[in-house]
């Protein structure tokens, strides 16, 4: 197959929701199937991606109406794009089960074609390989989320989701800001051509626009002083959402983050933004991890707790070294992992229950065995115990903290990390150890979709070697500049 | 001191007005009128930075020939901003209709007191 | 200068003034009014810096329309706004 | 005294930032031709795309990726107004019918409002303007209408089919032109089928242009007018 036909990683999802509509007009209860059904397509489409990038280890570039890159608008589908376009559309189509058996607030159809532009959204933002166009996909991102967080529909949902769109908003002008300087240095919107043009900038045009543009996204990365709705949007979000919200939305602001700093790292000034990003970064996972010490809302702590691994991530993104962004990437897939382990069992939790604080975790052994083990085994993950997944990776960012210079840095994570032990711990032993309950039945698919993740979870602890060589492949993929602009068939325009 | 164009200085006034407005009032619709101005203000220093002195619009008929048309791309642009943002507003619009629904008051300091 | 140039230190300079009376004006119609009309001013900008595209589809989209829902959710809510309180910037607090 | 301290430090902030942003901007100067990609645009677009407007061009042809987003960030307004604002049961509470002037002037103004959207739209690639400009100035007319009459509705149901099924179509175009032409969006109306090249400035040129522009005037009238609805409608308990 020809690799065009990658395009239809975002055509699908987008005709799918167009048709939604039509399909409600039917008959109503067709919805969710079919939302089911286009979240497997997508499935089979993204692990056709992977399989033709990974396999031929060249990137596949998808050219809008036949215009070469700086003319047109490209799409641009390399190892990195490919892992994590598999990633968000596994995630969606556990996420989409979910939704089936969870959302039982109207309307339904609305809700499943939200769901699908938030899909499309972060695929778009992890695919394409224009300024503009990256954008407009965070504004899809940005403004499904606000609505599927005020989906509910109660006073908490409509307050996080304010505030989610007015710090979303000033992210966005700001970001426009920095394109409008930009594209008045370059003349040029394509990620490839602003590479080869970054180091002509004039050097505080191009500091003042950088900032701005990392400014812009850190909304969606959720870094520190620009993430105060991230907490109340994962707590107030129906359950499904929040998965998505962790697993990937976040990613792709991160991933969105990470491509422009490494595009523009000829920039004179470069080196400043990113002790910025650091000092940012590390101020996150510090402040979100004693924040999530005082939470009495399991699906609060574990929000916070999200905050500060993406903080981490961050962090290893703006060290400015090869084996920071693998660790980096690696991180990303197993916080993508546990996360979506955690925000199910405890949306599921959530449903069964009708609360999520920690008096309904109370002997939550007894009452969901099959969930209390899953949450478990997420905690244990998500600490850091060794042969869980996130250790490998966590140790990875660590030591190339230290290798890159920041041990002020990593000590404070280190020291975070700690915290963090100490609240998991204490969910763990209220589920096992506390209280006592009638045992409640639990749905054999959805059980049976938290033990794969736990598979998973386990298969990366005992072998971590596979992914990482995945990961850094990934990696290499943000980080070789040189080799993204060489992969662009850019035309020559203008002298 | 540095010396920009009027219609810079209108456009960054116009975006710092704005941001005013969400960093210091209390009514959560207020603080959309200033995202609006703000957004406003971003569309006009995308446009003037794509004008070109003593050049038409680039339409390119009547003897408008290529070497006599400002840039359209920061003009698409901002057609495409300016539909995102009336979409980010209606959505936050009815946010805020929810909102009043439920505490009954649009001061966001009130809410917070209201929640406990 | 020639008149020509003053005009446009002249909208600008209504523009900013409707900008900072719209922030300003307690009654949220009157305001909503005032955000329109910046967005009237900046299309007629727009349409000097050779942007008729752009300058109709501010004056269609981002003036009528997007006044006309402010005045509806007005109408929805309450019309005026309360009395100003300390501690600004309600959205960064966790 | 507080609030005017604290006033008083914000705006000192943002004149810092606003100085930041100036700065940075006066490096970037007024009115010069900074073009890059822009000059190829105007150079090649009567040949590449047989629309007369550049800025069309760029925006449905060249840059036809953005515009496919930026309607679906209208849908999802206009889908997630819907759902914010869905209620078991929803009536209009208008009170005062519209003045005589209003309603006759509605009633006849209309229909012209509705071809004056249409002309918008349709002429797209020749004169400033275009689908969403268009589409805006249909969604004026309901407006009128709901203004004019307290208990107009637009018939919801068509109007979401119509919303989903344009949509659709303009998706379809895209993948037409993955088949035809072997790339996503490709303008296949203009580039193998060469209808109109004899023709550049008048209506039938342009390529896919005019069609687009019709899907996208359409879409953006139903979602604007679908919005106004939703806003003007309240909860009624029984």
């Amino acid at each position: 197959m020809n690799g065009q036909y990658a395009a239809l990683i975002i055509a699908l999802p987008l005709i799918s929701a167009f048709f939604i509509p039509v399909i409600k007009a039917a008959s109503k209860k067709a919805v969710m199937p079919f939302l089911l059904l286009v979240t497997l397509l997508q499935v089979v489409v993204a692990g056709w991606l992977f399989k033709e990038v990974y396999t031929s280890g060249k990137p596949i570039i998808v050219m809008a109406g036949k215009w070469q890159p700086p003319i047109g608008i490209d799409l641009y589908i390399g190892h990195f794009a490919a892992l994590f376009l598999l990633i968000i559309a596994v995630i969606s189509f556990f996420t989409a089960y979910f939704s089936m058996k969870s959302i039982k607030v109207e309307p339904v159809d609305k809700y499943a074609m939200l769901f699908l532009l938030l899909m499309l959204g972060a695929t778009g933002m992890i695919a394409t390989g224009d300024i503009f166009n990256l954008f407009v996909f965070m504004e899809i991102t940005a403004i499904t989320a606000y609505a599927l967080t005020a989906y509910n529909k109660t006073g908490e949902a409509a307050e996080a989701s304010m505030k989610y769109m007015i710090l979303g908003g000033i992210g966005s002008s700001f970001f426009l800001i920095g394109i409008a300087l930009i594209y008045g240095a370059t003349g040029t919107l394509n990620m490839a051509q602003l590479a080869q043009l970054a180091g002509n900038i004039n050097p505080t045009v191009a500091q003042v626009g950088l900032a701005l543009l990392v400014f812009g996204l850190a909304v969606e990365a959720e870094l520190f002083p620009l993430n105060a709705w991230a907490p109340d949007a994962y707590q107030a979000a129906p359950h499904p959402v929040t998965v998505m919200f962790s697993a990937f939305v976040v990613k792709a602001g991160l991933y969105a983050m990470a491509r422009i700093l490494y595009l523009m790292q000829d920039v004179g000034s470069w080196h400043s933004v990113l002790r910025l990003l650091v000092i940012m970064a590390t101020l996150t996972v510090v402040v979100a991890e004693f924040s999530a010490l005082r939470q009495n809302d399991v699906k609060r702590m574990i929000a916070y707790s999200s905050i500060s691994q993406v903080g981490m991530i961050a962090f290893a993104i703006a060290l400015g070294t090869q084996s920071g962004i693998d660790a980096g990437v690696f991180h990303m897939v197993n916080h993508a992992v546990v996360k979506a382990l955690l925000f199910i069992g405890v949306g599921y939790v959530g449903m069964k229950l009708g609360g999520t604080t920690l008096e309904d975790f109370e002997g939550l052994g007894r009452k969901m065995p099959l969930t209390a083990f899953a949450i478990t085994v997420g905690s244990l993950s998500a600490v850091g115990i060794p042969l869980f997944n996130i250790f490998w990776s966590k140790i990875r960012i660590l030591l190339a903290g230290v290798a890159a210079g920041y041990a002020w840095g990593v000590a404070l994570i280190l020291g975070a990390s700690v915290v963090e032990a100490v609240y998991y711990i204490r969910l763990i032993h209220r589920m096992w150890f506390g209280g006592s309950g009638e045992r409640v039945s639990e749905s054999l698919v959805l059980g049976a979709i938290m033990l794969f993740l736990v598979a998973v979870i386990l298969v990366i602890g005992f072998y971590p070697n596979y992914i990482w060589g995945i990961a850094q492949k990934a990696g290499a993929d943000i980080f070789d500049v040189g080799r993204y602009i060489s992969n662009v068939p850019l035309l020559e325009v203008g002298a | 001191m540095i010396h920009i164009s009027v219609y810079y200085f209108g456009a960054i006034s116009l975006i710092l007005i704005g941001l005013y407005a969400v960093l210091v009032k209390k009514n959560v619709l207020k603080m959309l009128i200033g995202l609006s101005i703000m957004e406003t203000g971003v569309n006009l220093l995308l446009i003037s930075v794509g004008y070109i002195s003593g050049r038409s619009a680039p339409i390119l008929s009547e003897g408008v020939t290529p070497g006599r048309a400002v840039d359209p791309i920061p003009q698409a642009l901002v057609l495409t901003a300016i539909v995102i943002g009336v979409a980010t507003t209606a959505m936050a619009l009815s946010v805020a209709i929810i909102l009043y629904e439920k505490y009954n008051t649009l001061n966001v300091e009130e809410m917070r007191r209201l929640r406990g | 200068m020639n008149c020509v140039s003053c005009i446009e230190y002249i909208i600008v300079a209504i523009m900013i003034a409707s900008a900072i009376l719209a922030v300003e004006w307690r009654d949220l119609l009157a305001a909503a009014v005032g955000m329109a009309a910046v967005s009237l001013f900046a299309s007629i900008l727009f349409f000097m810096l050779q942007a008729p595209d752009v300058a109709m589809t501010e004056a269609a989209i981002g003036a009528a329309l997007s006044g006309a829902i402010f005045i509806f959710a007005i109408k929805r809510t309450r019309r005026f706004e309360t009395e100003e309180e300390e501690k600004p910037g309600w959205w960064v607090r966790w | 005294m507080v609030s005017l301290l604290k006033r008083s430090l914000a705006i000192i902030t943002l004149l810092i930032i606003g100085y930041w942003v100036a700065q940075a901007f006066a490096g970037v100067p007024f009115g010069q031709d900074k073009m890059l990609v822009g000059k190829y645009y105007l150079e090649n677009v009567v040949n590449q795309t047989g629309s007369v407007n550049a800025v069309t061009a760029v925006v449905v042809n060249y840059r036809g990726f953005d515009t496919l987003g930026e309607v679906t960030v209208l849908f999802i307004a206009s889908t997630g107004v819907g759902a914010l604002l869905w209620r078991r049961k929803k009536e209009r509470t208008a009170r005062t019918e519209g003045s005589i002037v209003l309603k006759t002037g509605t009633r006849y103004l209309f229909p012209f409002i509705l071809v004056f959207g249409a002309y918008i739209f349709i002429h797209g690639h020749l004169t400033p303007g275009g689908g969403f400009p268009g589409g805006a100035t249909i969604a004026t007319g309901f407006l009128l209408l709901y203004m004019a009459f307290i208990v107009y509705e637009i018939p919801h149901k068509s109007f979401e089919v119509t919303e989903g099924l344009v949509g659709m179509s303009y998706v379809i175009v895209g993948l037409i032109g993955l088949a035809i032409g072997g790339y996503f969006l490709y303008d296949w109306i203009w580039q193998t089928w060469h209808v109109g090249t004899t023709n550049i400035g008048r209506l039938l040129s342009g390529g896919f242009i005019p069609v687009i522009y019709t899907i996208i005037g359409l879409k953006v009238g139903t979602e604007l007018s679908g919005i106004i609805d939703n806003m003007l409608k309240e909860e009624v308990r029984e």
